[in-house]
């Protein structure tokens, strides 16, 4: 093996042979047992915590936590452990202050997943009866989490003491469920558990009652069935109820990558395969607003998404512009020599952005308002998902407006419906070509951004999202926004309830014959336009 | 069906709206066989709409509509109306514009329309006569093998013509036939089409009053989907709603 | 006519091109990537195409091969399999190279592999790949199911308690297979068959919300659960958001990936994702010479501090090495006497381990659990004592339990028959 | 009748065309076996696999057009008959191995035997037999676009909305190949082929019979091609592009004349795809690409659509650029193939045969006396309209959009 890890086995052996020589009196050295997790291996540390946990000293816990958070560190120069924060050292035990981090040679105590659970059992215990009640609540979530015999005095002990509602609650939850867990509580003790377990622990109240059941004698396996049966119903409705979420969010994905489409294909008949790349574009346009943040101003990162939102919108639209000024002018009147020359230019949109960028995924955050997921009655909602749906309205919204309310949408209408009585009556054709086809580009790029928030950001993103986006236009009806907005929805959804049962491959692949044949008894899409025009 | 006895066209009843708009609004219209009809009317009286229904591309909401005393063209499709014996120009001269004068007549020639009897025809003698024949009519017989995008829009309007008459068919309907047309081409055509509405049954829409005048036929007002007057070409032009709504002061 | 003036040109421009003089003593050794520059492998396979630059860069700084310089041939076959094939063949018939080390999929090995066969040339295959294959004119310098898939499992079992399973992956052959083997090893140890859950998802997948949830479900009936991950490149980006943002933390429900590497992790903040895990046979954070000064000279060609080394790399570098060592033991770089001399030829790894060549043409590997670290790097809690030779034909599949593959005299066979000591496959056995 | 039709089928154009292809037919292969390697004359097996390969796509861009040239349905699907009849000849490969496979299981295929399959499902029945597998090609490609087009055309889907579903035909097809629940070798797709009709695939003999074969379906498809657009019907077809519902109004049956073209287009796809399988030695799903369908279409308007030579020579020039490229400038071919689909379709809207005949008309007018120049009136209108001054002069073939 290699010589540094071999020599800091060595080490650590012999630290952890002299301290289970000396005994209990060793056991109570703090300083020193902490020192010795530098040099301990993965296995030993899980005793040290053990043993540091048994201490039930409180003064433990902040070494714990930076063990947990990976910001416990060894000087390499004198071996010493200590914990890091914001690029300054400090002993893991006194707090005080040694120094700057940043020519210290330091390296990292690192754990796994075992450790880290034991970690937070132990500094659960710790904690407890802290004076601050958020630093409490976690404790009790933490022991809910981590049910152990040691805990339930403890949780007595704070129980009795406890004066704050929420931390009162999330201490008889924790308690209830340890008393579950446990193998020698008494029946009366669990039976009075079950109603609490049941009410208070939330989506994880089925699989503590399950696993109760398989221990529990007749008596109590009775209350617990019920009290189980009464939670699946319940769950059932909110399941199909999440899947409808899950539909609506997955539909406005499809809103938000088919929706410019739905102005460069929809309104102006081009086929434009390079939509694609446009919310590519958007995405990279995220990536490198957030990596120039990164590197000069790390704590406007929450902040990215906003200044790339516009940035993405302007550039896209310049993009489409000069494609629309460039290659499309030529081709009114040649739908389908539209789709020739905008695969040609989606071609080399992404070669290009591979030649500058690479061909591997770029990194691009979640800022801390999109991470995470928040409860809603039954319903688990992910931020991300959360803010895109509104996003995804938003913009259907703003297009409307711009479309129905402002001049620009006017003339944009004209021109589509009849170009050259357009031109006769003054507007200026090319402006409002290139002003269209800018528009839903930038659209596609506002989407772009948003996408970057859940999928990769690599060359080939456009190419995942073109087909679905045709799909959902023509579904929708071609020319007409809430068809669209329909169509997507429509979609979203019903992947989303084929999904369980047929498979996510083949759900999608139904959801395509279903297209097929709707558009047999639709030639036009959902929302077809009617009469006399639409023929010719 | 009695009441459609003895008739070419009968429409009765007929109504079709597109969302909202009552295009047609209880429209009643009969040709005998042999008969010319002129119809007149301001622009979106409904006389493309009604055209459209009569050879299938638009379905009625409510009315009957027969052809030849017997056939109800509500329930046939555009190619099927067209093989009973309907043959229809458009407002807009609409020939095959790639393909010479020659093919344009070829295809609209009264030959049996299935996939392969198409695939293995070749024109007998008889055919390439009848062509020939027709391209005399239509006076386009030192343009046979020119394409039919090249043709003046007079001459694109005699080619259609010429298509309606190698359809053969039993009832024509012709919309606008004299638009871009030069006054002597324009009696000349009248000409032909009363020639061709002694042997069948002819519906002509036309602004043009000289030329309504030429044909000297019975003739049809409608405005706002329904007929507004009838009978001869003076008659309805005396007729005061008829001026008020169409003709003007 | 144009036409036959386009095809004679056509033809008469390509004969030009094939027509390339025997090559003499100083002439260089050419060496043939063949690998997707383009299309949706172009992310993955990109890396390798430099890496090979590099090596052989680094090789022609050490004096070449056998006194002649070395030079690469580099072709894109743009994520396209049958033009794969089509360039393979152009790489040995009108480059002539002498070795080529390519492809990433599955389906390209397959869709070149009788090329390779019917034009004797040497292929280096640098992926970890489902096995159940082994061809005279191939190398396989990745992991076989039985250095990757199955000391993971072992790992979660023994060390995280998991009593349930996961069996996540794209819907393709690597997953399948590797699927297969784990689903049937499982049950051999005693795993009910309502504790396992398989789960496949198209390419390119990117809406896990109901997957996520389901596993999350599954996850919370009582017992310790894990997902063991064959997801492809591209889907695990918006799964691994998908979990961290439905709260699946590593502590609850740890995931275990076979295709998740550094290059992988590039591509996102791995912050909400420390404690998931993977398993290769290689990391970059593994702290040995070799691999250091492997770091070191990358970045300087690479030209940039920030690009990760992976996994499929080290197997080019083993792959390029062996080749090279080979080729100096035989005195050429004929197919022939390099495929005879390359077998038990030993070259360090990385990793403070040494790669044998072994008969089946798969090498020796450690097999290394890393856990994921919030700066996009793997910190190894777990590694195999013993190096594990590669296996052609996984011992848990019934069909090739009894085969074995070997590419010295006597046997010479790749689905050799230890019941019925023949050559051709298992079911030799039964039709008998 | 039938003798008429085909008597009408060689006209001047076509008669080179088949007269040269059925040269190719024998002196490639003839030039690759007799004449000895080194020797001038000599034709390497890897320019006769190539060339094979690049005839099968020629037949398949020619069957696109007979579809989009001439009847105006522009279908981003045909990737998919070709795939299908791909599909249909590597089951009939694959049952040919035997014994031979790594498994050496009789019947079973090596995909299915590590997949755990027991038996052979029942739609892989019969494929070892040649004629079966002949038939399927054939049948399975016509039957699936019989079947579609029936639908769509007599729902009257045209235009955009008639593309996408064949491309959501397309797609769905490649979702459905992926599965490997479904049989067919998933991704992976069938490969390491070993015998056609007994003889080894890989054997030289076998290339040069794949090379003529293709010369000579290809020859066959330009035959059959050119005596469907020179007869009444082909004639029908042209204008069913032009004036759909003109058409109609004259009695003709345009859903039938659409499914007629249809058909026949997706049968020469799927024996297009039958032959260049044996020759590039794999299928996989990845034929049933979108995208790979969409590059059919631009093989076809590079070389000239509504014209016989046209995609022949569109998908022949485009393939040799994408192999010549992909070898020499691997990372910048993408941005030479973008380039020129944008070329040619803003200044070649007719493709590289549209071009030939400008180029013969500039210089035929020259000759004789000048011609009538267009209209000033019309180059004004297309101006106004934002049309390229550069489609006008000759009629503009108007596919219904």
């Amino acid at each position: 093996m290699r010589p540094t890890r071999s020599l800091r086995l060595i080490f650590a052996c012999l630290g952890l042979a002299l301290a289970l020589l000396a005994g209990p009196a060793r056991a109570q050295d703090i300083p020193g047992l902490i020192q010795s997790m530098g040099e301990a291996s993965l296995r030993e540390l899980g005793g040290i915590v053990e043993e540091l946990a048994a201490t039930g000293d409180s003064a433990v816990a902040p070494a714990l936590e930076a063990l947990a958070e990976g910001d416990l560190y060894v000087n390499e120069a004198d071996g010493r452990v200590v914990i890091v924060t914001r690029n300054r050292m400090y002993d893991p035990v006194t707090q005080e202050e040694i120094g700057p981090a940043a020519d210290a040679d330091l390296s990292r105590i690192r754990i796994n997943n075992s450790l880290r659970r034991d970690v937070a059992a132990a500094i659960g215990g710790l904690t407890l009866m802290s004076d601050n009640p958020s630093v409490r609540l976690s404790a009790a979530r933490s022991m809910r989490a981590n049910p152990s015999e040691e805990n339930l005095a403890l949780l007595d002990e704070a129980l009795a003491a406890e004066t704050d509602a929420t931390v009162r609650g999330a201490m008889e939850t924790a308690h209830a469920v340890t008393v579950l867990s446990l193998a020698d509580t008494s029946i009366e003790d669990k039976r009075a558990a079950v109603p609490v377990v049941a009410q208070n622990a939330g989506r994880e109240a089925i699989t503590i009652l399950n696993s109760a059941l398989g221990s529990a004698p007749d008596a109590l396996a009775a209350d617990i069935r019920s009290a189980i049966a009464g939670l699946e119903q319940e769950r059932a409705i909110w399941a199909a109820l999440q899947n409808v979420w899950f539909g609506v969010s997955l539909g406005s994905v499809l809103l938000l990558a088919a929706i410019g489409l739905a102005i460069t294909f929809g309104v102006m008949g081009v086929i434009n395969m390079a939509h694609g790349e446009m919310v590519m574009l958007g995405a990279y346009t995220t990536f490198v607003v957030q990596d120039v943040i990164r590197r000069n101003a790390p704590e406007l990162f929450d902040y990215s998404l906003a200044i790339a939102l516009p940035l993405a919108f302007l550039i896209t639209a310049l993009i489409g512009i000069a494609i629309e000024r460039g290659v499309i002018r030529w081709l009114y009147g040649r739908a389908l020599e539209t789709l020739l020359a905008t695969w040609g230019l989606s071609l080399i949109l992404q070669q290009t952005v591979r030649s500058i960028f690479g061909p591997t995924n770029r990194q691009v955050g979640n800022p801390s308002w999109m991470s995470g997921s928040f409860e809603f009655y039954g319903l688990a909602i992910t931020w991300n998902r959360f803010w895109i749906v509104i996003f995804a309205i938003a913009v259907f919204a703003a297009l409307l407006v711009v479309l129905n309310r402002t001049s620009l949408g006017l003339q944009m209408r004209a021109v589509t419906q009849n170009r050259r009585m357009a031109s006769a009556m003054g507007i200026r054709t090319p402006f409002v070509d290139a002003m269209t086809f800018g528009l839903g580009s930038g659209i596609a790029g506002l989407a772009g951004v948003a996408l970057s928030q859940i999928d990769n950001v690599s060359p080939n993103l456009g190419q995942g999202y073109i087909i679905d986006s045709f799909m959902v236009v023509v579904f929708g009806g071609v020319g007409n926004l809430w068809g669209t907005l329909v169509g997507a929805l429509t979609l979203g959804v019903a992947n989303k309830f084929l999904e369980p049962y047929a498979g996510a491959v083949l759900g999608k692949i139904l959801i395509l014959v279903l297209i097929i044949l709707f558009i047999q008894r639709r030639p036009r899409g959902l929302f077809a336009l009617k009469g006399r025009a639409v023929e010719s | 069906m009695n009441k459609a006895q003895d008739t070419m066209l009968y429409l009765d009843g007929v109504s079709v709206a597109f969302d909202g708009f009552k295009a047609l609004n209880n429209l009643s219209i009969i040709v005998r066989p042999a008969e010319m009809l002129a119809i007149i009317g301001p622009n979106g009286a409904g006389k493309t709409t009604m055209m459209d229904i009569i050879t299938g591309k638009t379905r009625p909401d409510a009315g009957d509509v027969y052809f030849d005393g017997r056939t109800d063209l509500t329930r046939l499709d555009e190619a099927a109306i067209a093989n009973l014996g309907i043959g229809r120009k458009f407002q807009k001269p609409t020939v095959f514009e790639s393909q010479t004068v020659w093919d344009n007549l070829e295809m609209a020639l009264k030959k049996p329309r299935g996939i392969f009897r198409t695939l293995f025809y070749s024109a007998s003698g008889e055919d390439i006569a009848r062509i020939e024949d027709i391209l005399d009519t239509v006076r386009l017989a030192d343009r046979r093998d020119d394409l039919a995008a090249d043709l003046s829009h007079g001459q694109k309007q005699w080619l259609e013509i010429g298509m309606l008459l190698a359809q053969d068919p039993k009832l024509l309907l012709v919309d606008e036939p004299v638009a871009g047309m030069t006054d002597a081409e324009t009696v000349e055509t009248a000409r032909l089409l009363k020639e061709i509405a002694e042997t069948r049954s002819v519906v002509v829409v036309e602004h043009d009053m000289s030329f309504v005048r030429d044909l000297a036929t019975r003739v049809v007002c409608l405005a706002e989907g329904s007929v507004l007057a009838e009978g001869t070409l003076d008659q309805v032009s005396a007729n005061p709603i008829v001026i008020e709504r169409y003709l003007g002061r | 006519m144009n036409m036959k003036f386009a095809l004679g040109a056509a033809l008469a421009g390509t004969l030009a091109l094939s027509m390339t003089p025997a090559y003499a003593q100083d002439e260089p050794i050419k060496v043939g990537i063949l690998h997707s520059l383009s299309g949706t492998m172009a992310i993955s396979e990109t890396t390798l195409k430099d890496t090979m630059l590099f090596l052989i860069e680094q090789q022609n700084a050490k004096g070449g091969l056998l006194g002649r310089q070395l030079e690469p041939v580099v072709v894109d076959i743009a994520s396209d399999w049958p033009l794969a094939a089509e360039k393979a063949r152009e790489l040995l018939t009108v480059n002539e190279v002498d070795a080529v080390f390519g492809c990433w999929t599955s389906v390209c090995r397959k869709s070149v592999l009788p090329v390779f066969e019917e034009l004797n040339g040497l292929l280096f295959y640098p992926v970890q790949y489902e096995g159940e294959e082994s061809q005279r004119n191939v190398f396989y310098t990745g992991a076989s199911p039985n250095q990757q898939a199955i000391p993971a499992v072992d790992y979660l079992r023994d060390e995280e308690g998991v009593e349930r399973w996961v069996l996540a992956g794209t819907d393709y052959v690597y997953p399948q297979t590797t699927n297969k083997i784990l689903e049937q090893y499982l049950l051999d140890a005693g795993v009910a068959p309502e504790d396992i859950m398989i789960n496949y998802t198209p390419f390119g997948h990117s809406d896990w919300q109901t997957i996520v949830s389901e596993i999350k479900a599954f996850g919370s009936e009582g017992k310790k659960t894990a997902v063991v991950s064959t997801i492809n490149g591209d889907a695990n980006v918006p799964f691994y958001r998908e979990l961290a943002n439905q709260g699946i933390a590593a502590e609850d429900i740890p995931v275990v990936a076979f295709s998740v590497g550094e290059e992988e992790l590039s591509g996102f903040d791995t912050t909400p994702l420390v404690g998931h895990l993977a398993a290769w046979n290689y990391f970059m954070s593994v702290e040995t010479p070799e691999n250091e000064e492997f770091i070191t000279a990358w970045h300087e060609f690479i030209g940039s501090e920030d690009r990760v080394t992976n996994d499929p790399m080290e197997a080019h570098y083993i792959g390029f090495n062996l080749w090279v060592k080979a080729v100096e033991a035989a005195g050429s770089t004929d197919p022939d006497a390099v495929i005879d001399s390359i077998v038990g030829l030993e070259t360090p790894n990385l990793t403070g381990g040494i790669a044998t060549m072994l008969p089946n043409h798969h090498v020796t590997k450690p097999v290394l659990i890393g856990e994921i670290q919030d700066d996009g790097q793997f910190f190894v809690v777990w590694e195999t004592e013993d190096l594990v030779p590669g296996d052609a034909w996984s011992d848990f599949l019934p069909e090739s339990a009894m085969l074995e593959a070997d590419w010295t005299a006597p046997i010479n066979c790749g689905n050799y028959n230890t019941q019925t000591q023949t050559c051709g496959g298992s079911e030799v056995a039964s039709a008998n | 009748m039938i003798t008429q039709a085909l008597l009408r089928a060689l006209d001047k154009k076509a008669i080179w065309l088949v007269a040269i292809l059925l040269a190719l037919a024998v002196a490639v292969p003839a030039a690759n076996l007799l004449i000895p390697a080194g020797q001038p004359g000599h034709v390497p097996t890897y320019i006769v696999t190539l060339f094979g390969k690049y005839l099968t796509y020629a037949m398949l861009a020619l069957a696109l057009d007979l579809v989009w040239g001439y009847c105006g349905i522009l279908s981003l699907g045909h990737g998919a008959f070709f795939a299908l009849g791909g599909y249909a000849m590597g089951m009939y490969l694959m049952r040919q191995i035997g014994t031979r496979g790594v498994y050496a299981h009789p019947t079973l295929p090596d995909f299915m035997v590590f997949l755990n399959w027991r038996e052979l499902p029942w739609y892989w029945q019969g494929f070892d037999q040649f004629w079966f597998a002949c038939l399927m090609i054939v049948l399975v490609p016509g039957l699936l676009a019989f079947v579609f087009g029936f639908f769509a055309f007599r729902s009257r889907v045209t235009g955009v909305y008639l593309s996408i579903i064949t491309q959501a035909m397309t797609f769905a097809l490649l979702l459905a190949f992926f599965r490997n629940d479904m049989g067919f070798g998933g991704n992976n797709g069938l490969t390491d082929f070993k015998d056609i009709l007994g003889q080894p695939v890989q054997a030289a003999t076998t290339r040069g019979a794949l090379f003529a074969a293709s010369a000579i379906a290809l020859a066959l498809s330009v035959l059959v091609c050119s005596m469907i657009v020179n007869s009444k019907l082909g004639k029908v077809m042209v204008a069913v592009r032009d004036a759909e519902s003109r058409t109609r109004f004259l009695g003709y049956r345009v859903e039938y004349v659409k499914l007629f073209a249809f058909t026949v287009s997706a049968i020469m796809a799927g024996i297009a795809g039958a032959l260049y399988v044996p020759q590039v030695g794999i299928i996989n799903p990845g034929e049933f690409e979108p995208a790979n369908s969409i590059e059919v279409v631009i093989w076809t308007a590079v070389g000239g659509r509504g014209t016989i030579v046209g995609p022949i020579i569109g998908a022949v020039l485009v393939n040799m650029g994408k192999s010549y490229f992909t070898g020499a400038l691997p990372e910048l071919w993408l941005f030479a193939l973008g380039a020129l689909f944008i070329f040619v379709t803003l200044f070649l809207p007719k493709g590289i045969v549209g071009l030939l005949g400008q180029w013969r008309d500039m210089t035929a007018r020259r000759e004789q006396a000048p011609a009538a120049p267009p209209p000033p009136a019309q180059a004004a209108v297309a101006a106004e309209r934002g049309e390229d001054p550069a489609t006008l002069g000759d009629v503009q073939p108007k596919p219904a959009e």
